[in-house]
């Protein structure tokens, strides 16, 4: 990080245009971007920044429905939009790779990771198919992979997530690139994963000194990785600076809005321990065939309370939801609304019952029938429970989009494809609200929003369980959420609680170990922290291989 | 000879059916509101030929008596006259008006494709998701059932039950619906499968939606641009179908004209040189075309994939 | 492996009721015929007292059961049965017909099968080109026409007087290799253009629904050759849905073609099929349909079993 | 004439039940080709034959023939007793002479001493009797056996067969040119069915039923001046474009049933003649005599005069063929009525009847399929066209060819028929027109008619006949159930190359089915 070559790329006033049925709309506006030879720069910004797709160009590559209209991009000299596909075509994946957000679905799912490896380099003739095979068991083992030695020899779907993206990054590294854009490379990873994606990434740009461009939306992350940061906005250049500069005195008001969004807080409620809980999780077994996925899950959420469940994927977080809603029932225990025990089958329960509790989900495009109309959206609810027809239908959808901020003239009749990614999540709120609930389950419903959107969401959530008297379950996996808005915390592990209590609780030591590890694991704003982090872990040799499997 | 010549014809025809597909999409986003406008402004030309030729079809089927100069089945003259003034395209075997027994074959002919095919697609379908969405042992029925079903030639079963049940057009139209319908039923049991592990799925189930709210508001719209496409497909091979059981003399009878069957009454002529029996097949032909021309646009809208 | 092997145990006790059922229904379907056998070949002169001493001589006047339960358990010992009109055996009036049905099929699916797949890959590789409209354009034009009109177009331009290929397909004389192959050369021309079409169609559209994938932008920015891309990356992937259809469409060519049968003269099982209907010769329809039923379960298996072997997630689990 | 494999089957089965033999008389012939210059038969070439018939559930069981696949096979296999000649009269074959007792009722044939099988034996009378016997009996199956049916008793008498009948029958030996009777070598008394033995004058090689037969020449063949050819391809061609299109890429030398649509351009291919030979095959329309309205015979003539016989005979028949006046006798036959007045297309008389019967109007059903013959349907369009101008509303019901033997005809009240004819009078009369006749399609029931028949079958004054039969076709063309508008000719082609005598048999296609002998190539 010290030393640093010449110029490598150079990037003058970009445009890029992105095709919306037959018009053409600028997504890139004129950005300006140097990378010199080893130096790592982090772009930030939210979606829509235009972030991958001017990491793309570096490439001089545009997806599909979209075309670079303006601008020079030279690599290393060369003019790759002048210059011919067959140029640009050698120069991919030879001295500019590329390291994608889901290493699950950019690996070849016919060919196995070895092949795929060896792809690039036999293809540009950089070497034989043997050379590369050994190549890549040296690179799997600096990239810590376990078992380096076969693991390539397997298929995609036989690895998992965090050696996969690892595994990815080691064929960007295949052919000794001069650049390699990592584009998102551990968004879609479990935090104690990320820890070990991250070391192994930074470790091996460091090693063959590789420059690079850091694609992200986190800034803890970026922080960790790059020397310098540009933020995007829009298509436009925020500002640029130096890492620590940038941490540390951000000039513009955006960037400082990016930095804020983790201070929100909400006033912890006053516990309510006397009254009934609405709703009660007691000694519940459940799983698929023979498999036990949770095993004597018991807790409570009292009303006006916030209760966050948090876990790694494969916890037995979400599966938790599917038996309080009915979809799975339990082998053993029960669930109980407001003291009387639900029947385990959502087919068995009353409409009423039905009504009580809803479910807002983490993916709001899944979640919306794509060819429903808002108005429908909204209104299915209302008229089935409450009865509502005509009028006084309409009336109830417009309440609830004014409710969740939206103005409802201009959304009553759009389809969830025309709305943005905030405004669906609100619409998924709306329509859990328009049953008037008591009780509604919150599916990791901030993790695929940017954070000042998902903040938003967070802030009307608090609102209206202030004004609906509403008991939410918050299933998460990210630690700052459950500090900004839960009363109390559920940690499961592998199927169990291994602790719960108020947040205040959980979030003074001493922990369970576990929790210890989530919460260690949440990448901080400080450039050291990874670093530091490794060291300690590194001093006290636990945690690191609970992880990194 | 005069393939050379054709050929140069055919280049003409591309053309010229371009250039109107091309003016036809422009009049139709002038005419049409703004919505429905921007849509259409993505059809490429051959899409808007596909649209145009359709509507025309439609329009010479819905307006028959009005357009053909004579009665479908009445005996205008000497049986197989030339091409000529009164008789556009001459006269058939009996000394009927071809053209006019085109125009009502269009009738006929997409009259009851249209119908078999939406029959077939009212069973197929709503079994198909029905399939998909209960799942268990309703599922392995259905799925077995269509198998066996399936395992079963379907010229020979139609034969089969056509020669049980009699040739009406009632008949015809029911056996190949019937046969067609299993087809339906394992595409939109295929594409249901991925729609009812969707989270909106789950969220109509919890509120506690019955079933046939379930098929036709929430999965139905989903499905229905691959089963647009299947439709558009399986409509063309009605009118084989109907065409090769009226070789094997179970078809469409005369005197009703269909253009399967008007292939199948000239069909000899061919050997000698004889254009007639294009005509029908051309018919045919061209509808094919522009459908799927059609159909290939809305498959690639509904892909996503843009190029 | 060895799941596979269960998968194939499975699908084929599956296929076995399958056939069973197909075996009812057919054995119903030819029972509802109005008319038979011995109506049919006495005619209208036959009195009461003929029809019945040919039935009985038959044994149609068992009980339907009892004729169902016999047939069934002779085919299970691998008797056909008999012919009702001429006592031939139906596996012997089967047997020959069966080779030359599979030999038509193989023939028509040696053109089809690799030409539908180069021409669905160039399609996809040069989407959206003039070519691809060209192939796709033609493709359907050809399959809008009915099977007989595309056969004596055929006829039309390759036979005729002193034309290339002969417009009978006839087998007289146990023709060799070269010799078969050149006088089953139309209907085989003719069966390719009617199947091409659609599995042109569906290898090009498996195909490109994969050229969105990510996998298929990682292969682009790692500099593979668009060719390569299509054949190594996507071709793989897209293969389930292409083996499908090919199935389906070898199943078409052995169960479906009598129309191209009684065209081109061909002795196939299409035409014994459609005769026995006629003549209420029920042994024979019911044999052949079985077979056909079997050829479509069998097929079907292939298909499913090559599709799993072509898929590395069902073949090697975690 | 078919179109459809299904169609062909109706008429085909019909055909052997009904269809007999020629008449006597002077046959009309009508060759297409030039009759000049005609070459010397000569020996050599292998005749490729293409007919539109051959199923696969053809049996070899001569009790089973009923298409003309299977005929021509047994006239290139087999002898019979007798023959109908090119030129309509009755000649020996296997039977060398025969003699009836005076009332006709016992008739003596001698059987040709010598005549070999291709296996090797001798034509015996033990053999003619198990031929014939195996069509008769109270088990047998054969479609022969009406025609057999009044024969009381056969047996032999060395080198004699004698038949006995239960009354007398003038025309007994024409019976016995049956396509079904084939002379077949017996063992104990009885034939088998299945042998491929014969002693006609070709040899059957290889068969596959319904597909194709070949067979080489019999060196030991009896007669002298026939069979021409080295050996014969018997190839069947269902669909009538396949077979045209064999015939002009020259992959066999003659078609049977030429397509009516496409005869025209066929003429004028190079190298193609087209026969066509005017015979005994019509097509008809027959109405149920018992039931309303048909019962009543102004209808029926409101009906026969409401039908344009000519447009019929241009357009479904394509000029091949000749208008028929309601009677089954053809203008050929010994005893056709030469004086009987052509009926024709005339609306206002047929109105005239309808008035008759009390009616300004009339609406009523014709249930059709192209089973019935070549063309019903189409015949019924055109009917319904000029039957409209006639006050008549004449509705065509489409029925399935399939079954339509079984389910529609002598079932529904107006349908459609084709016989291939009969070799006599008395025969077509007594099948199809006697009251309580079997096939009487049309259930017409007429005393006078009846009376008549016993009496001229009877009658030995050849003029007394005449006259009878004159009126017998009277009765039948002005009061009979049955519309009769057209006779079908039988139309063939074949390659120039190919050679036939002057006269060409009228009884059957494919020159009586003998042109396997008669014809060959130059």
């Amino acid at each position: 990080m010290s030393e640093k070559g010449g110029r490598l790329l150079e990037i003058r006033g970009l445009w890029i245009e992105g095709q919306a049925d037959e018009d053409w709309v600028p997504i890139v506006k004129g950005v300006d971007l140097t990378l010199d030879r080893g130096e790592v720069l982090g772009l930030i910004g939210e979606s829509g920044a235009g972030k991958s797709t001017i990491g793309l160009a570096a490439m001089g590559y545009a997806r599909d429905g979209c075309r670079i209209s303006g601008g020079e991009i030279l690599f290393d000299g060369i003019d790759l939009r002048a210059a011919s596909e067959a140029t640009r075509r050698s120069l991919r994946g030879r001295r500019i790779a590329y390291v994608a957000q889901s290493a699950a679905a950019s690996f070849n799912p016919a060919h196995r990771l070895i092949a795929q490896y060896a792809e690039g380099p036999v293809r540009h003739g950089v070497m034989s198919a043997a050379e590369a095979e050994s190549d890549a068991v040296d690179l799997y083992a600096r990239m810590r992979l376990p078992d380096p030695e076969s693991i390539g020899f397997r298929y995609p779907h036989q690895v998992s997530g965090g050696q996969l993206q690892r595994a990815m990054t080691a064929m960007a590294m295949a052919c000794r690139p001069d650049l390699i854009i990592f584009d998102e490379p551990t968004t879609a990873l479990d935090v104690t994963t990320q820890i070990e994606v991250l070391s192994a990434i930074r470790d091996i740009v460091d090693r063959f000194d590789t420059a690079a461009i850091y694609i992200t939306h986190d800034l803890a992350v970026v922080a960790q990785m790059a020397d310098r940061i540009k933020v995007l906005l829009r298509g436009e250049e925020v500002e640029e600076a130096d890492t620590r500069t940038m941490l540390a005195t951000p000039s513009e008001d955006y960037t400082r809005s990016l930095w804020a969004v983790r201070s929100f807080a909400r006033a912890e409620q006053p516990p309510a321990r006397d009254a009934t809980a609405v709703l009660s999780v007691e000694g519940v077994t459940a799983g698929y065939d023979r498999l036990d996925v949770l095993r004597d899950v018991s807790f409570d959420i009292h009303a006006r309370r916030t209760v966050a469940v948090v876990g790694e994927s494969g916890s037995g977080k979400s599966t938790t939801a599917r038996v309080i809603t009915g979809l799975l029932p339990p082998r053993m225990g029960e669930v109980r609304f407001e003291g009387t025990p639900l029947p385990p089958g959502y087919r068995g329960r009353s409409r009423d019952q039905l009504r009580q509790i809803q479910m807002i989900y983490q993916m709001a495009d899944t979640a919306l029938n794509p060819k429903l109309r808002i108005r429908d959206l909204i209104g299915r609810p209302a008229q089935m429970y409450l009865g509502l027809r005509g009028k006084r239908l309409e009336e109830r959808v417009r309440d609830l989009l004014s409710l969740i901020e939206l103005e409802p003239d201009a959304h009553i009749d759009r389809l969830p494809s025309e709305l943005s990614g905030g405004q669906k999540q609100r619409i998924g709120i709306a329509r859990a609200l328009a049953a008037e609930p008591r009780f509604i389950i919150c599916d990791e419903v901030t993790s695929a929003l940017d954070q000042l959107v998902a903040e938003g969401i967070l802030r009307l959530l608090d609102k209206l369980q202030g004004e609906f008297d509403l008991a939410y379950m918050f299933i998460t996996h990210d630690l700052a959420t459950v500090r900004a808005i839960a009363d109390e915390v559920v940690v499961m592990k592998e199927g169990r609680v291994v602790e719960q209590g108020p947040k205040a609780d959980m979030f003074q030591p001493p922990h369970h170990p576990y929790t210890e590890l989530l919460l260690s694991s949440v990448p901080e704003m400080d450039p050291d922290w990874l670093t530091d982090l490794l060291e300690r872990r590194e001093a006290g040799g636990a945690g690191a291989g609970a992880a990194g499997t | 000879m005069g393939f050379l010549t054709g050929v140069v014809i055919l280049a003409v025809v591309v053309a010229v059916a371009l250039a109107a597909g091309w003016l036809f999409r422009a009049m139709m986003v002038a005419i049409l509101p703004a919505g429905a406008g921007r849509t259409l402004r993505t059809a490429p030309p051959a899409a808007g030929f596909g649209m145009l030729v359709i509507l025309l079809y439609i329009l010479v089927a819905l307006f028959a008596p009005l357009i053909a100069p004579f009665g479908e089945r009445e005996i205008v003259g000497p049986e197989f006259l030339p091409w000529g003034d009164t008789h556009l395209l001459g006269t058939d075997n009996l000394g009927r008006d071809m053209l006019s027994r085109l125009v009502y074959a269009a009738r006929n002919t997409i009259g009851i494709a249209f119908v078999t095919t939406a029959l077939a697609f009212l069973i197929g379908s709503v079994l198909g998701i029905l399939a998909a969405l209960t799942g268990g042992w309703l599922d392995q029925l259905l799925a077995r059932a269509v198998d066996v079903l399936m395992a079963i030639p379907a010229l020979i079963f139609a034969l089969l039950l056509l020669t049980i049940v009699g040739t009406s057009i009632v008949n015809m139209i029911l056996v190949i619906a019937l046969i067609d319908s299993t087809r339906v039923f394992r595409l939109a049991r295929a594409v249901s499968m991925n729609i009812v592990v969707m989270d909106y799925m789950e969220a109509a189930r919890l509120r506690g939606e019955g079933t046939w709210h379930l098929i036709v508001r929430e999965i139905l719209p989903n499905a229905m641009a691959p089963l647009v496409a299947e439709f558009g497909l399986r409509f063309c091979f009605v009118f084989l179908t109907i065409s090769a059981l009226s070789f094997l003399g179970l078809g469409i009878q005369p005197p009703t004209a269909d253009w399967g069957a008007m292939v199948r009454d000239t069909a000899t002529l061919i050997s000698f040189g004889d254009v007639t029996p294009l005509l029908p097949a051309g018919a045919i032909a061209l509808l094919t075309v522009s459908v799927n021309f059609v159909v290939d646009w809305q498959l690639h809208r509904a892909s996503g994939l843009k190029e | 492996m060895p799941h596979v092997l269960r998968m194939i145990a499975q699908r084929l006790a599956l296929g076995l009721v399958t056939l069973f059922v197909v075996s009812i229904i057919i054995f119903l379907g030819t029972e509802l015929l109005p008319g038979d056998f011995a109506q049919q070949m006495l005619g209208q002169a036959a009195t009461p007292e003929t029809v019945a001493a040919l039935r009985e001589r038959l044994g149609l006047n068992d009980p339907m059961l009892v004729r169902y339960v016999d047939w069934l358990t002779d085919i299970l010992r691998g008797d056909f049965g008999v012919s009702l009109a001429n006592g031939q055996p139906v596996a012997d009036l089967i047997g020959r017909r069966l080779v030359n049905t599979l030999s038509l099929a193989l023939y028509a699916a040696a053109i089809s099968v690799p030409l539908s797949l180069a021409l669905g890959i160039l399609a996809a590789l040069f989407r959206n080109t003039l070519f691809d409209r060209f192939v796709n354009a033609s493709a359907l034009t050809s399959i809008s026409f009915p099977e007989f009109f595309v056969a004596y177009i055929l006829i039309f331009l390759f036979a005729g007087a002193g034309g290339m290929f002969p417009s009978m397909a006839s087998l007289r004389g146990d023709p060799g290799l070269g010799e078969y192959l050149h006088r089953a050369f139309l209907p085989a021309l003719t069966l390719t253009l009617v199947t091409t079409a659609y599995m042109m169609r569906m290898t090009r559209a498996a195909i490109i629904n994969l050229l969105a994938s990510p996998y298929i932008e990682m292969a682009r920015l790692k500099g593979i050759s668009p060719m390569r891309i299509i054949l190594r990356h996507a071709l793989p992937n897209a293969l389930a849905p292409i083996i499908n259809v090919i199935a389906l469409n070898l199943a078409y060519l052995i169960t479906g073609v009598v129309v191209v049968e009684v065209v081109f003269v061909y002795p196939g099982l299409g035409q014994l099929i459609v005769d026995s209907v006629t003549a209420r010769d029920m042994p024979v329809v019911q044999g052949v349909a079985l077979l056909f039923a079997g050829a479509y379960v069998l097929l079907n298996l292939t298909a499913d079993v090559l599709a799993t072997l072509s898929n590395p997630r069902l073949m090697h689990r975690r | 004439m078919t179109r459809t494999s299904i169609a062909r089957r109706g008429p085909n089965r019909r055909s052997i039940l009904k269809g007999a033999t020629a008449f006597g008389g002077a046959a009309l012939v009508l060759p297409m080709g030039s009759r000049m210059g005609r070459a010397q038969p000569s020996r050599g070439g292998i005749l490729r034959t293409g007919t539109a018939h051959g199923s696969t559930t053809d049996s070899l069981d001569p009790g089973t023939w009923e298409n003309d696949f299977m005929i021509q096979l047994a006239h290139m296999r087999n002898n019979f007793l007798t023959e109908i000649a090119a030129d309509g009269s009755l000649v020996p074959e296997i039977a060398e002479s025969w003699e009836a007792s005076d009332d006709a009722s016992e008739w003596t044939f001698a059987i040709r001493a010598g005549v070999p099988y291709h296996s090797g034996r001798t034509v015996t009378a033990e053999d003619v009797v198990a031929s014939l016997n195996h069509h008769r009996g109270e088990d047998s199956t054969s479609a022969a056996a009406p025609i057999l049916a009044d024969i009381t008793d056969i047996r032999a008498d060395g080198m004699n067969v004698i038949v006995t009948l239960a009354s007398g029958n003038a025309d007994f030996p024409f019976i016995l040119s049956d396509y079904h009777l084939a002379i077949l070598p017996a063992t104990d008394g009885a034939i088998d069915p299945r042998t491929t033995d014969g002693c006609g004058p070709y040899v059957l090689d290889e068969l596959e039923l319904g597909v194709s037969a070949s067979l080489t020449r019999f060196d030991g063949y009896w007669k002298p001046d026939a069979a021409w050819f080295d050996g014969i391809e018997l190839i069947s061609i269902i669909d009538p474009a396949a077979r045209q299109n064999a015939l002009i890429s020259g992959e066999v030398d003659y078609i049977d049933q030429v397509d009516l649509n496409t005869v025209n351009l066929l003429r004028r291919s190079p190298g193609i003649e087209v026969l066509s030979v005017a015979g005994t095959q019509h097509y008809g329309l027959p109405m149920d005599t018992r039931a309303a309205p048909f019962s009543d015979n102004n209808i029926r003539l409101a009906l026969k005069y409401a039908i344009d016989r000519q447009q019929m005979v241009d357009t479904i028949l394509n000029g091949y063929g000749a208008i028929g006046n309601d009677h089954p006798i053809g203008s050929g036959q010994r005893f056709f009525n030469t004086e009987l007045e052509q009926k024709t297309f005339d609306p206002d008389r047929a109105r005239f009847h309808l008035k008759e019967a009390g009616l300004d109007s009339l609406d009523v059903d014709i249930h059709l399929a192209d089973a019935a013959f070549a063309g019903a349907l189409d015949a019924g369009v055109l009917f319904s066209e000029t039957a409209g101008r006639a006050g008549i509303n004449l509705n065509v019901v489409r029925e399935p060819n399939d079954g339509y033997w079984s389910n529609v005809w002598m079932q529904k009240p107006f349908v459609g028929t084709y016989w291939g004819g009969r070799p006599t009078e008395d025969q077509m009369f007594t099948t199809a027109y006697a009251t309580g006749a079997p096939w009487n399609e049309s259930y017409w029931s007429n005393e006078r008619f009846d009376e008549l028949l016993v009496a001229a079958r009877s009658e030995l004054d050849e003029d007394l006949r005449r006259e009878m039969y004159f009126e017998l076709q009277e009765l039948v063309s002005d009061q009979g159930g049955t519309i009769i508008p057209m006779f079908a000719s039988y139309v063939g082609a074949h390659t120039d190359r190919l050679q036939h005598g002057e006269d060409v048999a009228t009884n059957w296609a494919n020159d009586g089915h003998r042109m396997c002998e008669r014809w060959w190539f130059s």
